[in-house]
């Protein structure tokens, strides 16, 4: 079984984290992994940084220009991961823009994640549909978990459609907007996680974007069976740098007040 | 076979949608709609007499008597110069703002390189009364100052794009954010024959109405709808576009497209998408797009604004990979100097993007009999510093 | 009565030929030739051709809905800032450069204030591969920067005109003075209805095209050939005397003419001939002009470079006086907010020149049936940097 | 009779001495013309400076656009020329342009002239024709002659009417062009003094435009009956003020070389 689906049935709220490889530093990637999952992290996300984010707001979007910067690229990458799963058992996932997959060659680029012990993918710009006509028989000789976005504006038959060809879980966009654009939610939000839970999906679900703390963390949860934190991760690497990862996490998962 | 869109969304294996799926509700809109909407008798009542009243079309298809002369082949001028705000461009804007009004959309955005499609989008936005945000690279706010100031006039709101190579690229990506971030009263009006489908098609469809015209104006004057070669240039595709589309599959009509070489196909300051590209995902299109490697897209360079996109319209990767078009790439100098001829032998300045077309001319030879259409595709009044110190005048 | 030119030479008062004998030849060479020649199938052939296939018209006759709405009456925009060159100043240059070239000339001189009409100029030379040289004020050069350019890019030679106030009145005298000096081989294309006879005429139907096709284009639209109101801006008075034209001597179209207030009449800061003038004799004609109780010609002023003339021509001398026309005074201030108005509902930007003729609208009431045509005489392209500074956009 | 046509019937070829009333200080204007008529000067034409004058070269302009800002005006050239008859004889011309005398009245200006002693008027923008069918008469009853150019340009037929319309001389222009624009003569002038000469035209002519010194003097009036110079007397005033005036004047009547 894969690991993302080990991780799902655990009965507790998932927290995932997403940074940029390569960032701040070029051989930082390792590191931060083991960091996270020390600090008590459930599940890594790993960026692989692309030259045109557009799916991303300005944090990320820096990060990403760092990284290329920085000399990550997608050779790199593999080759940082090459003994991580020595060290790391939490699942990981990759995400990344089609093109640098595409360049690489789709299915050269799952072997590569096979070997390396990588469990699945988030693929922003490759829509399911695409992806279910083409991709799919690929994914799933590797066994790789492909994870998909539903935002508030996705219409109710579209979201079925996900969820039939989803195998992990459904990656909640918390707004329609980009990552690191909203933090904190309003009754909008409140009225859509409580509208996708009454759906009764097959997939479990974890809400993404506009989550930087314990408070937003707990609210998107309520309903769920986890969040991701992204832009406010990278900005606490950019003002702390590694040292203060597992004080992030925890202020994250602990509640400050009671 | 068939050079013009299929049912999915592709030119042979380009096009398509790859877009988050934040995008996905607007597209989506869009693609159920379009032909419905511009298909409808009052759109096309409004859409035609606004390219008449207000545009001016149809442009003059002008033969060039002195240019004929100098290269000893019968040279039109399919003047898009002419046309209110002074390019190709407003056709497409007038077609998209229409669209938008009835998808009740009240703002709009887009994204600009020279700073034409800018100005066409913030005319049509004035037109209607409708708020307009334009991204525009911070390096071409510089280089087109003009179209800068024009927008603004407009009522416009400018929003530089500093990220990348601050270009028309990272104007299109922050398009696509600010699209990403305004889902529903957003329309986000693509200037070129790029991006996701529907857009290359819906623009293209705009941009016909020069190929429509150049048909029965050519009959006027020579009595045949074809010609022997059809020029135009291309950034994004969509002059050229709207030049070949009702020529697309008659392959006895020969198509040259020119692309900007920059300082020279093997400098590494280029913007020649097709022989310097490799398929790939650009702005949500699978085409042809100048990139590393690994995937990375690639800072183009070109000294003109309008031609400097490290990708190309999937119309135009296809007419590429099937060789129904040729493709010259011309050089900053020798755009420059075509510019420069037009404007002394014809008393027609034109934009430097349109100076690549021009530049065929000392490139290939034509017989005395071959007519040529050449989409003028825009006046130079924006690129005035750019040719006066070009040139030390 | 009959508000045209007379056989002498004269409208009403106003006129004639006040030119020293060295001028003598050449202006005797043109009135003996200007109807013969213009009225011949061949000359009127390639006029049409050239109006139609290189300047882009008919210019299109746009009804300016939201501009209506704002001002409850139907206003009509007659769109001179389409044609090629972005002014009417085109319509007569295409006209000369045709007389000249039949009256064997081979150089071409011409004044210019806006610069619109020097790069009219410069254009058809081009076209035509004559020599060009454009005598343009100092002060001029400086705010009109754009067109400056493209004369240079057009292969005209630009001189400044250093003597007086260094405007258009100057230019003029260099012009006249460089006529002198080159009688044989030159042609001395007048920019306005101004200077001796026949240039206000022969200028005047050049002009009158835009008349012509207003009648027409208003029997399409309106089932009527006649407008209530017929609305222009008066520099020289070449765009008014083209739209004026087919309807002088009906009087049941009535006429608005606007002048340049400057910073307002009593300011000595003006360019408002007709309220400012008296009769005196400038660049070879007599007719109404600012001036000293000596005689001495004043200096005018306006922002706007185009209507920065302290003259005006006879036709409109004579509108003036026998109360034919209405003439209203438009200040900077006023002219400069309704160009950015006309921006804003209606997606064109106006050359300052025709921002004084929209800014009637909030001068004078209208009926909500009247039908006004407004001769949108040029784009605000070289005007640009002045609406920028003036509006801190 | 008046006194130019007096002068005309001297034996002896005439100079005439243009300079604009005014420069180069306001009040220069009768101590010049006194200069000049006792250095032997034959003719003079005083200047009034107008603001546009188009038919003259950068000198005369500046010289006009001098006398203007140095107060020069039309009441005030007569103011000071009120007196002139008590200290001069010889024939004395305005020239100017057509609108001051326009503004002043055609008529009052012309009572002015006689009354001051001016025997005739240049008006180089008031074509014989419109002087011919306007004016005539009131320039007549004051006694005055008004004086008219030709050019190389211009045609028989107009010469003939010119003459037949003129009572002094035929003020004939060496060469097209404004005011001091060439110097010297070439094969062309020579030719064109030689046809004028053969026509044998009731007036006698003086020949204006490119005369600046004794040799072309002597070629202009080798078959004509004079010779006025103008922009070369400005440009001495300006070099050298009025102190210079009869040396100039002497430089141009006695031949230097022999
Ligand atoms: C005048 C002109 N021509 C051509 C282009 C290139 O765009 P496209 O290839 O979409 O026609 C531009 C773009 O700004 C332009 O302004
Ligand atoms: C756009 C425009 N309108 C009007 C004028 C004024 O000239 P006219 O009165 O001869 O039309 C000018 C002169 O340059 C001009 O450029």
């Amino acid at each position: 079984m894969n690991r993302i689906n080990q991780k799902l049935q655990e009965d507790k709220k998932l927290l995932s984290i997403y940074f940029t490889a390569g960032y701040p530093e070029l051989e930082d990637t390792v590191e931060i992994i083991e960091k996270l999952e020390s600090s008590g992290v459930d599940m890594i996300e790993i960026g692989l940084p692309f030259s045109d984010p557009l799916a991303d707001g300005p944090t990320i979007q820096d990060s990403s220009t760092q990284a290329l910067k920085n000399g990550m690229s997608t050779e790199k990458l593999f080759e940082q991961l090459k003994s991580i799963r020595e060290s790391v058992s939490i699942p990981l996932i990759i995400m990344g823009y089609f093109n640098p997959i595409l360049q690489y060659g789709v299915e050269a680029f799952c072997i590569k994640c096979q070997e390396t012990g990588i469990d699945g993918l988030i693929i922003p710009d490759l829509p399911v549909d695409v992806y279910h006509d083409t991709y799919k028989t690929i994914f799933d000789s590797y066994g790789l978990i492909n994870v998909f976005l539903i935002t508030p504006q996705t219409s109710k038959d579209r979201i079925h459609f996900i969820d039939s060809v989803s195998e992990g879980f459904i990656y909640m966009v918390s707004s329609a907007s980009t990552t690191g654009a909203k933090s904190g939610f309003g009754d909008e939000q409140t009225q859509y996680f409580d509208r996708i839970a009454e759906m009764n999906l097959k997939n479990p679900q974890i809400v993404g974007f506009g989550i930087s703390n314990n408070h937003t963390f707990q609210q998107a949860t309520r309903h769920s069976k986890g969040a991701i934190i992204g832009s406010a991760f990278i900005k606490h690497l950019s003002n702390y740098g590694k040292g203060g990862i597992s004080e992030f996490v925890e202020s994250v998962i602990r509640s400050e007040t009671t | 076979m068939s050079y013009n869109v299929n049912e999915k969304g592709y030119y042979g294996d380009f096009g398509g949608a790859y877009i988050p799926e934040m995008l996905y509700p607007n597209i989506e809109e869009l693609r159920n709609n379009y032909l419905k909407i511009t298909s409808e008798a009052s759109f096309k009542e409004e859409f035609a007499h606004l390219l008449k009243d207000y545009v001016g079309r149809p442009s003059p298809l002008y033969f060039a008597d002195r240019l004929s002369k100098k290269y000893n082949t019968k040279i039109y001028l399919k003047r898009e110069d002419l046309n209110h705000t002074g390019a190709h461009k407003v056709n497409n804007t007038i077609g998209q703002i229409l669209l938008a009004k009835r998808l009740g959309k009240n703002r709009i955005i887009a994204e600009t390189g020279a700073g034409q499609h800018g100005v066409a989008t913030a005319t049509v936005c004035a037109l209607m009364g409708i708020e307009c945000v334009v991204y525009m690279g911070e390096v071409d706010i510089a280089r087109q100052a003009p179209n800068v100031a024009r927008m603004k006039m407009l009522g416009a709101k400018v929003v530089p794009a500093l990220s990348g190579s601050r270009t028309l690229k990272d104007a299109t990506n922050e398009a696509m954010r600010d699209w990403i971030n305004n889902p529903v009263d957003t329309h986000y009006i693509v200037g070129s024959v790029v991006g996701p489908h529907p857009f290359p098609d819906m623009v293209a469809r705009f941009q016909a109405v020069v190929s429509d015209e150049i048909k029965w104006q050519l009959q006027e004057k020579e009595g045949t709808e074809k010609p022997d070669y059809l020029i135009a240039c291309v950034g994004g595709g969509s002059n050229a576009a709207g030049t070949y589309y009702h020529y697309l599959d008659d392959e006895s009509v020969k198509i040259i497209a020119v692309e900007a070489a920059g300082k020279g196909i093997d400098t590494g300051e280029s913007a020649a998408t097709s022989v310097l590209g490799k398929e790939g995902i650009i702005h949500g299109s699978k085409t042809l797009m100048m990139q590393t490697k690994d995937g990375q897209i690639t800072e183009p360079y070109s000294i003109s604004a309008g031609l400097d996109y490290p990708g190309v319209g999937p119309m135009h990767a296809n007419l590429y990979r099937t060789g129904r078009a040729e493709f010259i790439s011309i050089t900053d100098d020798e755009a420059m100097t075509a510019g420069l001829e037009l404007s002394q032998l014809e008393g027609i300045i034109p934009a430097i993007e349109t100076s690549h077309a021009l530049a065929v001319f000392d490139h290939k030879k034509f017989n005395p009999n071959d007519i040529i259409v050449v989409n003028l595709s825009g006046r130079g009044d924006k690129d005035l510093q750019n040719y006066i110190d070009y040139f030390k005048l």
